[in-house]
């Protein structure tokens, strides 16, 4: 276990999860891939605090904020699929992007 | 104190069966003496379920997912034990994580994600309703559940369940801390969707998430359920009941005595009351529970500061 | 040593009977019900739970029909038995018994040209190599339909204009059958199953809908009665009530009035998910139906159920009214003066609105007289 | 033995991860990226921080369950019964990720790491509690009205009923009228 092996391992994840953000169409699957490269993060941020500095505590607290992101992300990508299929039926990109649907 | 020797691991399951066992028992004698008829044969109930499904074909559905719902039942149990694992048992648990409390929730937790896959897995629209009815309980109950064990955590000032049951030497936190552990007893219900709680897997949708089940995979569903009932029940004697203290008995005894005082009342809650209708729960839990639950939190957080 | 053949012996003990009420049978299933007490056999909730499929009374065309169906579902070691007379339920039950501990006989392979041929829906062939083939058609309540169902694009890449062809009823906002699929019978789903259409939901979103038949077997629920429901999530939106084999059996002899009302009862009872009360009210029925008075005051006593069907929308009424009806009918039949029933054809329209586990409650605190002559075809609503 | 399992558990992570983006099913494509979850939490379990393990695995467990009701709402095929792509410009999302995974990497790889400065506080927990509550306060307060702001906004966004529709337009209603009842007698 060294901290280059746990940060190609957050790199992969990042790398994944940007091609699905970035590749697909349905936003559920767009948060999917976002949750992915926020999932590479807690992987960085972990394994700075265990290699680099574990005296202290930022790591840790880097690791607490990026959960909280996760989940507002999530909350507030369901309110606006939710209110964007309320209004048009739409749940892809695409579609939301039309300026009238 | 210290954890217990490796192998121990592998008598938790043991210990966790023959408790199922007694209240499986239990909870048939009581059935059927509700119904007239006689409650003897019913204490070797378990064994001839056990055998029944072994022996049982297991079938599948149209178009099911099967991946899925094969994980789901296979996890329910697999939760339960991992979840036992911070369990004391008497004085040690097999294992004393610092954050015993929180793997505990997190552990019992995965039961959301099993009976929902279970409900899904089967393709048939009764069990998926089941499924769902999980997750609309899950979202009522887990949040006072947190506020109530987290509670006991306070009281302690510790998440290590050990510290948690030394805390209790003086005064056991059922004492200081009743609504929380009256909370704490019904999201116990709750997770196992047992008692009043029961509508995921109820008579009215024809066994909802377990209704296509047959054979070793409703083995290991219903099998982790009572499991999960169990470890819930057993879990609140080390957050409230003062773990294996007690006179004349050793630990292990009186854990096991208090242990079956809580399983007891559990069967007796389920025999007493109907299903709560979630929509009715969800509301009570949100509007009442959880200021309920924070309020006591704070109680506790002053008496901690105030002993300081 | 045989293993599964000692495992069928300790089971055998304690099988699992899923019961099938027929209308016009009450007498058979009653006593079916107190010789399953007599024994703590517990009741199958479904074909999946089942051992032993018991079918209380002499089953019309269309209700045999769903019995074949059912029986097919249910996993082996299995048998099958018919009551048709009260006398006959330990009989019956003894030889099911017989058959499920018969190793021998369920590792007989498929042999289902000759099962039920003796004339008595009797036998029990070990049917291992049936897994579903057949997919829940119907009968058991909640078929296989599509939860995967609606809004499938069918192909891939599917936005854009490019579906032009066969939607003509697409809403028009580019998915080619993201909308509108209705009647494409080129979208099937593998296995056959069925799609799921879209309707508006109570909360404004067009979401997927399924359509579900409910009974005739499903636990506590009415003989012979069928609904048809459309849901949405599991909001009933439409609902169709017919009764299999309508008026095609005479009325059930009942000894007693209070009996019939305290099988209501208990229905709702365990609809309800009250276990103790129920298998109570059974036994009063099947007993001392003078002390059914007793049980309606702990029923009304009980805070927790009034608090779960009070406000419960049942059409313009709720299902607190509904059950205080049940309960004074059971009253009423005390003091000798039996209340007239409600018919199927009142049901579709309390249901419509409610959802899945309120329906269930309605249809249990209605209990519809699946038995009367000129029991309509079909009633629908919604 | 904390080699073997961190490999098992970075495997687990990225080919979950792939999966997501393969499996035609959504519950499964759901599942998949909670197992890739759960295979990062045990990591950070490995790293001794056993407190934000244990979270990783509640939080998630209870995001991906939820997660997987909406996708279920909204998405087309919900069981992968009919295999279809969603994609748009595969090939240019292909290239730009894996670009920007080598030029991780390599930065990874020649960055030289500074050594360890200072040993892990014999509870993380504690340091990590005492810090959110203490130096860090300012984050954690942070966090608290985001997420507070996070409940207001999802929830105006996510209704079509506003106090009007439910309590007349007086809001003068004694009962709210809402489609499913409540448990408190409101």
């Amino acid at each position: 276990m060294t901290l280059e092996l746990f940060l190609l391992l957050a790199a992969g994840l990042f790398a994944i999860g940007l091609y699905g953000a970035l590749s697909q169409q349905s936003i559920v699957m767009l948060m999917m891939g976002l949750e992915l490269m926020l999932n590479g993060v807690i992987v960085a941020a972990a394994a700075f605090w265990y290699f680099v500095a574990p005296g202290g505590t930022d790591g840790q607290v880097l690791v607490v904020v990026v959960i909280t992101a996760m989940a507002v992300e999530m909350a507030v990508g369901f309110a606006v699929v939710t209110a964007l299929y309320r209004a048009r039926q739409v749940d892809m990109t695409d579609d939301a992007a039309d300026l009238k649907g | 104190m210290g954890e217990l020797p490796w192998w121990s691991v592998l008598l938790l399951p043991v210990l966790l069966g023959a408790a199922t066992w007694a209240v499986l028992a239990g909870d048939a004698v009581l059935r059927a003496r509700a119904a007239g008829g006689p409650g003897g044969a019913a204490l070797v109930a378990p064994a001839r379920e056990v055998a029944r499904l072994l022996a049982g074909q297991r079938r599948t559905t149209v178009a099911a997912d099967r991946v899925l719902g094969g994980t789901g039942a296979a996890l329910l149990p697999v939760a339960a034990l991992l979840a036992a694992a911070v369990l004391p048992m008497g004085e040690r648990p097999v294992a004393d994580l610092s954050a015993g409390v929180v793997w505990f929730n997190a552990m019992e937790v995965l039961a959301w994600a099993a009976v929902w896959m279970v409900g899904w897995g089967s393709n048939s629209a009764l069990g998926l309703v089941g499924g769902y009815r999980f997750v609309a309980q899950g979202l009522a109950y887990e949040l006072p559940h947190m506020f109530a064990i987290t509670t006991a955590a306070l009281g302690a000032e510790s998440l290590r369940l050990t510290a948690i049951v030394d805390a209790q030497r003086d005064l056991w936190f059922v004492v200081v801390m009743p609504v929380a552990f009256a909370v704490y007893l019904l999201s116990a219900a709750a997770m196992a969707f047992w008692g009043p709680f029961d509508a995921p897997v109820a008579r009215d949708v024809a066994g909802g998430a377990a209704a296509e089940l047959s054979g070793v995979d409703r083995l290991a569903f219903v099998g982790g359920r009572w499991l999960l009932l169990v470890v819930a029940a057993a879990m609140a004697v080390p957050l409230f009941l003062g773990g294996g203290a007690g006179p004349l008995l050793p630990a292990w005894g009186w854990a096991v005595v208090k242990t079956a005082a809580v399983l007891a009342l559990l069967v007796w809650l389920r025999h007493r009351f109907p299903t709560v209708r979630m929509d009715r729960y969800v509301e009570l839990a949100w509007v009442v529970l959880i200021p309920l639950t924070i309020v006591q939190a704070l109680v506790v957080a002053l008496i901690v500061l105030g002993g300081a | 040593m045989d293993l599964t053949a000692a495992l069928l012996r300790v089971a055998a003990r304690r099988p699992h009977v899923l019961v099938v009420a027929v209308p016009g049978s009450a007498g058979a299933r009653l006593a079916l019900e107190a010789a399953l007490v007599r024994r703590g056999w517990p009741l199958a909730t479904g074909p999946a739970d089942a051992d032993v499929l018991a079918v209380a009374g002499a089953p019309g065309p269309e209700l045999a029909a769903v019995v074949e169906r059912i029986w097919r579902q249910v996993p082996a070691p299995r048998a099958r038995i018919g009551i048709r007379t009260a006398g006959a339920a330990d009989d019956a039950l003894d030889a099911a018994a017989a058959l499920l501990r018969d190793a021998a006989h369920q590792r007989r392979p498929p042999a289902t040209s000759t099962a039920g041929d003796d004339g008595r829906d009797h036998g029990g062939d070990g049917d291992r190599s049936d897994r579903g083939g057949n997919g829940h058609a119907g009968g058991h309540a909640g078929g296989h339909d599509g939860r995967h169902g609606g809004r499938h694009g069918g192909d891939g890449g599917a936005h854009g204009g490019d579906h032009g062809d066969g939607h003509g009823d697409g809403h028009g906002d580019g998915h080619g059958g993201h909308h509108g699929h209705h009647g494409h019978g080129d979208m099937e789903l593998p296995g056959g199953l069925p799609m799921a259409d879209l309707g508006e939901d109570r909360d404004g979103l067009v979401l997927d809908r399924l359509h579900v038949p409910l009974g005739p077997v499903l636990p506590d629920w009415p003989a012979g009665l069928v609904v048809r429901v459309a849901l949405q999530g599991d909001v009933v939106q439409e609902a169709a009530a017919e009764v299999l084999d309508a008026g095609r059996a005479a009325p059930s002899v009942w000894p007693d009035p209070v009996a019939r009302e305290l099988d209501a009862l208990a229905r709702f009872l365990a609809v309800a998910g009250w276990a103790a009360a129920a298998a109570r009210a059974r036994a009063l029925r099947d007993g001392e139906t003078g002390r059914a008075e007793a049980l309606v005051r702990r029923v009304r006593r009980s805070r927790t159920l009034r608090w779960s069907v009070r406000g419960l929308p049942a059409g313009s009424t709720d299902v607190a009214a509904l059950l205080e009806e049940r309960l004074v009918g059971v009253e009423a039949a005390t003091r000798g003066s039996p209340s007239a029933r409600r018919g199927v054809e009142e049901l579709p329209g309390l249901l419509v609105g409610a959802e899945l586990a309120a329906a269930r409650l309605i249809v249990a605190a209605v209990d519809p007289d699946t038995e009367r002559a000129g029991v309509p075809r079909e009633v629908r609503h919604g | 033995m904390e080699i073997v399992l961190f490999w098992v558990l970075a495997v687990a992570a990225v080919v979950f991860g792939f999966l997501v983006f393969r499996l035609n099913s959504m519950a499964q494509v759901t599942f998949a990226l909670l197992a890739s979850f759960l295979a990062v939490a045990g990591l950070v379990l490995l790293l001794g921080l056993g407190y934000l393990g244990a979270v990783i695995v509640l939080m998630m467990v209870i995001e991906m369950v939820v997660m997987a009701i909406f996708m279920i709402m909204y998405m087309m095929n919900p069981a992968g019964l009919m295999p279809m792509a969603m994609y748009h410009n595969k090939a240019g999302s292909m290239a730009i990720s894996v670009g920007t995974f080598v030029v991780l990497a390599a930065g990874i790889l020649l960055v030289d790491w500074p050594g360890r400065r200072g040993t892990p506080p014999p509870d993380p927990t504690v340091a990590l509690g005492e810090a959110l509550m203490g130096g860090q306060m300012l984050t954690m307060m942070t966090l608290g009205v985001v997420l507070f702001a996070t409940i207001v906004a999802t929830v105006v966004l996510a209704t079509d009923r506003g106090r009007y529709d439910r309590l007349g337009d007086d809001l003068r209603a004694r009962r709210a009228d809402d489609p499913a009842g409540g448990g408190v007698g409101r």
